[in-house]
């Protein structure tokens, strides 16, 4: 039981592109010890993985309400702007980043009022804040990147803490707060129901649109701690490339992950298993010395692998076979 | 007035009052030149369009829009400027391998149950992809035919013009309209955006006309891409990046919902006008930075969202009355 | 002589673009030109869009910053049907020389060039392996750039590019991409030298070298281009070796040439090219950031 | 596989039909045959199999083993649309159609008249009334379906069937959201249907409906065959038994049970009432008393029971809890006052289709316990084994999606959601619909047990000796009205139907 569960298609997957990282460059794997920090291609791989995985923390709630949030990418940006005009203008970063998750927790909770309140389908409700919150980010930026020196919002991007990258040591900070939230809590069974049956939800006495205001706002905050630490990462807040189409790698992170887009099951450390698995891919590709116009034709090979293997299908193969084996076992 | 019809007429309202709004403010956007510009530098969006609102209609979604536009574009510019082709045979050949795209994505969304969503992203990224390992660069397409295409065009009084793919976008949206909602085809595809077990224990052939809806989206992008090849006369492999998005855009402030069932082909003409217009405005007024573009287009997509909202909540209060509104 | 121009730009994707629009307007604002301006938001057929809004506008005159060179056939036919004067900004076309007035822009193989020409001039006969931080895939600049500095390396045996990799003209690509490079070549250490297609990713490079214990500008030579200020504090830091000034600054003569022409009818020449300089540390960086920060970077 | 042309007397035939949901055999083996001419009542518990049986036997299902058999030739009909095109017409249990077309759209979906290619929406229109004027419906057949009533949605499920039907009639619980007068109408049609010898399936758990009209019956119990029989020999007894395997008493045939308004009341509804919706009523129930609620479809019950619960809130009157005033805001601060709601439409307001039984039981207690206090796996383990032991809920697993049992085991499911939350107040719309004769009586069993243990509660229901049998007071509603309090000696069904149908006062028919 312990072994077939994880042995789940995520993992096969990630094994997999693992495994062929390897064979395309033989020093994947290999690590060492450097001022004071882990260093190698498997450490790159989390590290780089991170904004990504923080989006999918946040967009697996979403999704798993049945919603979907499209301007993460833009949030992240305007987060990094925040943060960046502000200590570029002199305040501290304690005041700073506080600031910038401010910023970021007013977007979500815009989305949330507009899904929740509005009624306003999430994938349109979302696409206002991604088309006009990149604007925004430049209005705060004037369009320029604004280039710091803060040692504090440097080290959020590219610090240590034990060995390990500091951005890693956040994701996996926030996943755990975020894993123990939803489940030693009832929250995750409420946003299962609330995804599943919204109406049913409201009757069974759970406070739906509280629960979706909140995701959405979560959502928003885990942009806002993205945008950050990109930010901190290039001593820069970008604007205008910040985030830009990662909603898209983050929602192919949470599917990966196994949540449904129509709601209900979500596992969170799923989903960042499925943002580490992009993020191998990316990785991959870039270690291998492939030409960058194959880029994408094998970002969408492996996609489609990952998605054949999770396929329904698959399963009622099996199934089928299962089936017609228990009842020829009967009959002799 | 049947009822459904009321978002439509609404948007449709919406739009000629803010035409008029920008008319009063720049007398010059009042002239068929403007209105010529319209169907010609929004026919590639608008033929798309059309293929996303059936596909939005059967509750899916095709993010591959673009990409596939980008794709046409670079494959008949490599056939007629690299292999000779005649344009015509390029867009055969090229509207066919659209048709095999767009069905085996129909094909995945069906039989493997992975949601549009996803699969069509997946599309998205192979199609691009391919286009850039075809080439990199942009590749001028000179031939006779383009430059006959491109001179030829309907005079309107007042100097403007209806260009051939301007044309063409319109016979789109009619032929479109007719396969939507007066055919059995476009019954189906109605039936799959209510509810999909029903519309199967009905007898609707769900794979089929699954298959066919992306097949018919990806062969419109196709066609868009066409337009788009005669409008630039090249292909390129990042052109029409972001396409996707505007034509969801333009098909949900058209009045169809993104959930599928309810919409109308023509409201996504309307929808494709409103954003030209937005942007011809921006245009003539000329004073918007870069990030104020951003935030006006995105502030103008929200409050057409919201006006529909409304419009669409009255009509449905009204109407449905006492036992429908359980669902909140 | 009030005239009203319109711009079509691109986009805001990097800094330098951001300059160059910052400047157009400061110079239009100089000269007592209304400026319309439109952000293309990196789409050909927006750019197609805007320029067919200000022929309808009937401007004085257009300036593009074209963001391919093909497809502008047709709709600068129709500006010269409208007898409206248009100039090209920083980028050229593939179209007859007569739909447009002239055409200010740097010439970006001379760009690549003059990197390669500096490495090969820096690294004299040793061995050097260098990683290429490509532009967009498929962008003008990032296929002219490359061009030209294979050409200025060409005949070197000693000078090899070893990877090459689309940055996408970003810092934080730029880092992330070099950082792959870096493990990949046995942590940096088989590199002798960096040639990024522009200065932010040059910018995200020398910052995944120095994580990855090595330093930049000495362990590995930084060649890029722009000449954005940031690219020329780490110059002055010793973290950037070399950068091809490309001039934000394409209004002002776009503006002269203009003013010519509709005074005097003055036909100019219809290649105006700016100059690609180079700067090294010996060219005060210091002072170079000081002067330009205020551009709009 | 090949059963062969043989000659037979059955139209459409199941022979040694087997499937396999999981690792549940929800069919085994079933032998089952129809023949022209007759109607022929499919029985059997909630999750016997019938639904499963006729879903394989109109291609919306493969069969893992055996054979549908189409007029001596064996089949394999890939979809229900090849069923239908073999004159096979059916009504699923629970399937609603499409409810944002039209309702000549869904009469005619899938071969509407075409003319070019382009299908022919006023013929279709015209067809449309023709068709269900006959069942005495006269409504806009333009209008979205979605935005009827589900019995007249129902009705036109039928009528598409019947439409649709050169052979085989399939009806799986067609009269559950049906009343008298109007499965009255459909009893007419199948008897002519049948006279033009159509062959007829008909899924029912009102044996009552079966007694009327079957010629014969197959009881299904657990997915294996009981057997098949005329009906003519069979008597009540001997169909339940069937059945259930065991002998059941029937609801006990106790009325008028004492009133307890001795005492303060418990809970009123003082002259509430919401525009538009339901006109202002006052009822108010003690501890241990069950209020009945009688009227037509559409008369208001269920809006009433919305305002009760919080759900819509009242625009007048006022509401007490033992006296004290209070505000329902929402079902939330209805809950937190002890009130429970068993909603009528099971799937779009009950239940959470992909969650688990145990998740189901217990979501109303967590919700009442707050996000933070969870409950543990074991404790959830241990009350949903509790309820579904008490209500005697069949689930090979309580970790298994809720949406892969059957109706009836759905509805019990809920109703163990509110017992868990320990309830004073309980709201039960239709809690027997569609429910099989076992566990028909089991909830009239636990309803009468719940009001011994003191819970006041308040009944919805059409089915009125149900209402009779449980009720200690009974509610009428006509018109979105309360037009009647009946008590004691009143509640008798002659009376109820009496106050049903009574025109109001001073109005004249
Ligand atoms: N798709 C499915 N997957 C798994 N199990 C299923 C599925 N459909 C039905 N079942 C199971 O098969 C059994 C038979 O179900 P079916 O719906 O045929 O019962 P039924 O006799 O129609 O009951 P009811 O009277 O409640 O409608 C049940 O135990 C049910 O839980
Ligand atoms: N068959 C119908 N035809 C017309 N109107 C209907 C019908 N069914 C419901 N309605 C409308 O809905 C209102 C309230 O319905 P509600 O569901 O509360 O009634 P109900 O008595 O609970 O009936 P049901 O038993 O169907 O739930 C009615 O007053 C009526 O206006
Ligand atoms: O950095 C610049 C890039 O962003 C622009 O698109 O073209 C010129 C480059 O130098
Ligand atoms: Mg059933
Ligand atoms: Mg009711």
């Amino acid at each position: 039981m312990r072994l077939t569960r994880a042995l789940n298609p995520q993992t096969i997957a990630l094994i997999g592109v693992l495994t062929i990282n390897w064979l395309l460059f033989p020093g994947f794997f290999d690590i060492s010890w450097q001022d004071g920090r882990l260093f190698g291609s498997v450490i790159d791989v989390l590290n780089r993985g991170v904004p990504v995985a923080i989006l999918a923390i946040g967009m697996t709630a979403v999704i798993a309400t049945k919603g979907v949030d499209l301007s993460v990418g833009a949030v992240m940006a305007i987060a990094g702007a925040v943060a960046a005009t502000m200590v570029t203008a002199g305040y501290p970063a304690h005041l700073a980043v506080p600031t910038a998750l401010g910023a970021a927790l007013l977007c979500g909770l815009w989305n949330g009022i507009l899904v929740t309140f509005f009624a306003i389908q999430p994938i349109v409700a979302t696409l206002v804040l991604m088309v006009a919150g990149r604007g925004i980010a430049q209005l705060i930026t004037e369009g320029s990147i604004v280039t710091f020196a803060d040692p504090v919002l440097i080290f959020i991007g590219t610090g240590s803490f034990l060995g390990m990258p500091m951005p890693v040591i956040i994701a996996a900070g926030l996943l755990c707060v975020s894993v123990v939230a939803v489940r030693s809590t009832a929250l995750g069974l409420f946003i299962e129901a609330v995804g599943v049956n919204r109406a049913a939800a409201s009757l069974a006495g759970i406070h739906s649109r509280l629960l979706l205001v909140s995701i959405y706002t979560f959502s928003g905050l885990c942009a806002g701690i993205a945008g950050i630490i990109v930010a901190g990462d290039i001593r820069g807040a970008d604007a205008n490339n910040a985030g830009l189409w990662l909603e898209l790698d983050a929602i192919l992170a949470v599917v990966i992950g196994g949540t449904s887009l129509l709601g209900g099951r979500f596992s969170i450390a799923m989903s960042v298993t499925g943002a580490i698995i992009i993020q191998a891919m990316n990785t991959g590709i870039l270690v291998s010395g492939f030409p960058p116009e194959f880029n994408l034709v094998v970002k969408a090979g492996v996609i489609i692998l990952i998605l054949l293997m999770q396929s329904p299908l698959a399963g009622r193969l099996i199934e089928a076979r299962r089936n017609s084996r228990l009842l020829s076992g009967k009959t002799s | 007035m049947n009822r459904s019809l009321r978002p439509l007429v609404a948007t449709a309202v919406i739009f000629a009052l803010a035409y008029a709004a920008s008319a009063l403010q720049y007398p010059g956007m009042f002239s068929t030149r403007v209105l010529g510009n319209f169907l010609t530098d929004n026919a590639f969006l608008g033929i798309a369009a059309v293929g996303m609102t059936f596909v939005i209609l059967s509750g899916g979604i095709d993010l591959s829009v673009g990409a596939v536009i980008g794709f046409t574009g670079v494959v008949i510019a490599v056939l007629v400027s690299w292999y000779g082709l005649h344009p015509l045979a390029a867009f055969a050949v090229v509207l066919v391998i659209c048709a095999g795209f767009g069905a085996a994505m129909g094909a995945a969304v069906h039989y493997l149950q992975v949601p549009s969503f996803i699969v069509t992203l997946a599309g998205m990224f192979l199609a691009r992809g391919v286009a850039s390992v075809i080439s990199q660069d942009s590749i001028p397409v000179t031939h006779p035919f383009y430059a006959a295409v491109s001179q030829s065009y309907l005079l309107m009084p007042g100097g403007g013009r209806i260009s051939v793919i301007g044309g063409l976008m319109i016979i789109v949206f009619i032929v479109g309209a007719l396969l939507a909602h007066r055919t059995r085809f476009g019954s189906y595809v109605y039936a799959l955006g209510g509810n999909t077990t029903s519309a199967q224990l009905m007898g609707v052939p769900v794979a089929r006309t699954t298959i066919l809806i992306y097949t018919l989206s990806a062969v419109l992008s196709g066609l868009a891409g066409i337009v788009f090849s005669l409008y630039t006369s090249a292909g390129y492999p990042l052109a029409a990046v972001g396409v996707e998005l505007d034509a969801i855009g333009a098909v949900v402030i058209g009045g169809t919902l993104l959930t599928g069932g309810y919409g109308f082909v023509f409201g996504t003409f309307i929808g494709v006008m409103l954003q030209g217009l937005v942007q011809t405005y921006i245009i003539f007024d000329g004073t918007l930075s870069s990030w104020w573009t951003k935030i006006v287009i995105g502030g103008l997509l929200f409050v057409f969202i919201v006006l529909q909202r409304l419009v669409f909540s009255a009509s449905s209060v009204r109407a449905r009355g006492f036992w429908k509104l359980k669902h909140e | 002589a009030d005239l009203t121009v319109g711009f079509s730009q691109i986009g805001s994707e990097s800094g330098w673009r951001a300059a160059e629009t910052s400047v157009t307007k400061m110079e239009a604002e100089k000269r007592g030109i209304q400026l319309k301006f439109a952000d293309a938001q990196q789409k050909q057929e927006n750019q197609i869009k805007a320029i067919r809004g200000f022929i309808a506008q009937g401007v004085d005159a257009i300036l593009v910053a074209p963001v391919v060179a093909t497809g502008w056939e047709a709709v600068l036919g129709e500006a010269k049907d409208a007898k409206i004067p248009v100039i090209l900004l920083d980028r050229g076309v593939d179209a007859p020389q007569d739909l447009y007035l002239t055409s200010v822009a740097s010439d970006q193989v001379e760009e690549g060039r003059v990197a390669g020409r500096w490495l090969v001039d820096a690294v004299k006969d040793k061995d050097c392996k260098v990683v290429e931080l490509q532009g967009t895939v498929g962008s003008t600049p990032a296929i002219n750039r490359k061009k030209g500095f294979e050409e200025a390396i060409g005949g070197k045996a000693n000078i090899s590019i070893v990877r090459s990799q689309t940055g996408d003209f970003t810092r934080a690509k730029g880092k992330e991409v070099m950082e792959g490079f870096i493990k990949a070549e046995n942590g940096g250490k088989d590199i002798c030298a960096v040639y990024a297609h522009n200065d932010d990713m040059a910018v995200g490079a020398i910052q995944a070298i120095k994580d990855a214990g090595l330093k930049p500008g000495s362990d590995l030579l930084v060649v890029s281009i722009d000449g954005v200020p940031d690219i020329f504090s780490a110059m002055a830091a010793g973290e950037a070796n070399a950068t091809v000034e490309l001039t934000p600054n394409m209004a002002g003569p776009a503006f002269d040439a203009l003013e010519a022409y509709l005074k005097d009818g003055k036909a100019p020449e219809k290649f105006i090219i700016t100059e690609s300089k180079l700067y090294t540390p010996a060219d005060n960086p210091q002072g170079e950031y000081e002067t330009r920060k205020g551009l709009g970077y | 596989m090949d059963h062969g042309g043989s000659g037979t007397e059955f139209v459409l035939e199941a022979r040694g039909v087997s499937k396999i949901f999981g690792q549940h055999r929800a069919l085994d083996g079933v032998n089952f045959g129809l023949r022209s001419g007759e109607v022929h009542a499919l029985l059997g518990e909630n999750g016997a199999g019938k639904s499963t049986l006729i879903k394989i036997l109109t291609g919306a299902h493969q069969p893992d083993a055996g054979a549908v058999v189409l007029d001596g030739v064996s089949v394999h009909f890939r979809d229900p649309l090849e069923a239908q095109s073999y004159g096979i017409g059916t009504v699923y249990q629970e399937v609603n159609l499409l409810p944002n077309r039209s309702v000549a759209e869904n009469l005619f979906l899938g071969h509407q008249p075409t003319r070019f290619g382009f299908v022919r929406k006023s013929l279709i229109a015209r067809n449309a009334r023709a068709l269900l004027s006959r069942y005495g419906l006269d409504i806009d057949v333009e209008a979205e379906l979605g935005s009827y009533s589900v019995a007249v949605q129902q009705i036109v499920a039928i009528c598409r069937a019947v439409e649709l039907s050169g052979k085989v009639l399939v009806l799986d619980e067609p009269t559950a959201s049906l009343d008298k007068h109007e499965v009255d109408r459909l009893f007419d049609v199948i008897a002519k249907l049948k006279a033009d010898g159509l062959a007829i399936v008909f899924i029912t758990h009102f044996l009552d409906q079966v007694f009327a009209i079957a010629d014969r019956v197959t009881i299904l119990r657990n997915g294996k065959l009981i057997g098949t029989e005329p009906l003519a020999g069979l008597t009540r007894t001997d169909v339940v038994r069937m059945m259930l395997g065991k002998d059941v008493s029937f609801v006990p045939a106790v009325t008028g049970i004492e009133e307890r308004a001795a005492g303060p009341a418990m809970v009123e509804f003082d002259g509430c009432g919401k525009a538009g919706k339901v006109k202002p009523f006052s009822v108010s129930l003690h501890k241990g008393e069950v209020v009945g609620v009688a009227g037509l479809l559409g008369s208001g019950r269920t809006e009433m029971a919305r305002v009760m619960f919080g759900i819509d809130q009242t625009d007048c009157g006022e509401i007490r809890i033992d006296n004290r005033r209070v505000e329902l805001k929402s079902p939330a601060q209805a809950i937190a006052h002890g009130f429970g709601f068993c909603p009528e439409d099971r799937k779009a307001e009950g239940i959470f289709g992909d969650l688990s039984v145990r998740e189901n039981i217990i979501i109303a207690l967590q919700g009442k316990l707050g996000w933070f206090r969870a409950l543990n796996r074991d404790e959830q383990m241990e009350i949903a084994g509790k309820f579904a032991e008490d209500l005697d809920i069949r689930a090979h697993s309580h970790d298994m999606p809720v949406k892969l049992l059957s109706g009836g085991n759905q509805q019990k499911v809920i109703l163990a959601r509110w017992l868990a939350t320990d309830p004073t107040f309980l709201i039960l719309d239709e809690p027997t619909r569609g429910i099989d004769v076992g566990a028909h009586a089991e909830i009239v069993r636990t309803i009468s047990r719940l009001r011994e243990d003191g819970l006041a509660l308040l009944v919805i229901s059409s089915e009125l000796d149900e209402v009779v049998a449980y009720s200690s007071r009974v509610v009428v509603m006509r018109d979105r009205e309360m037009v009647a309090e009946l008590r004691g000696d009143q509640i008798t069904p002659s009376v109820i139907v009496q106050a049903i149908a009574a025109q109001p006062e001073g109005e004249t028919a």
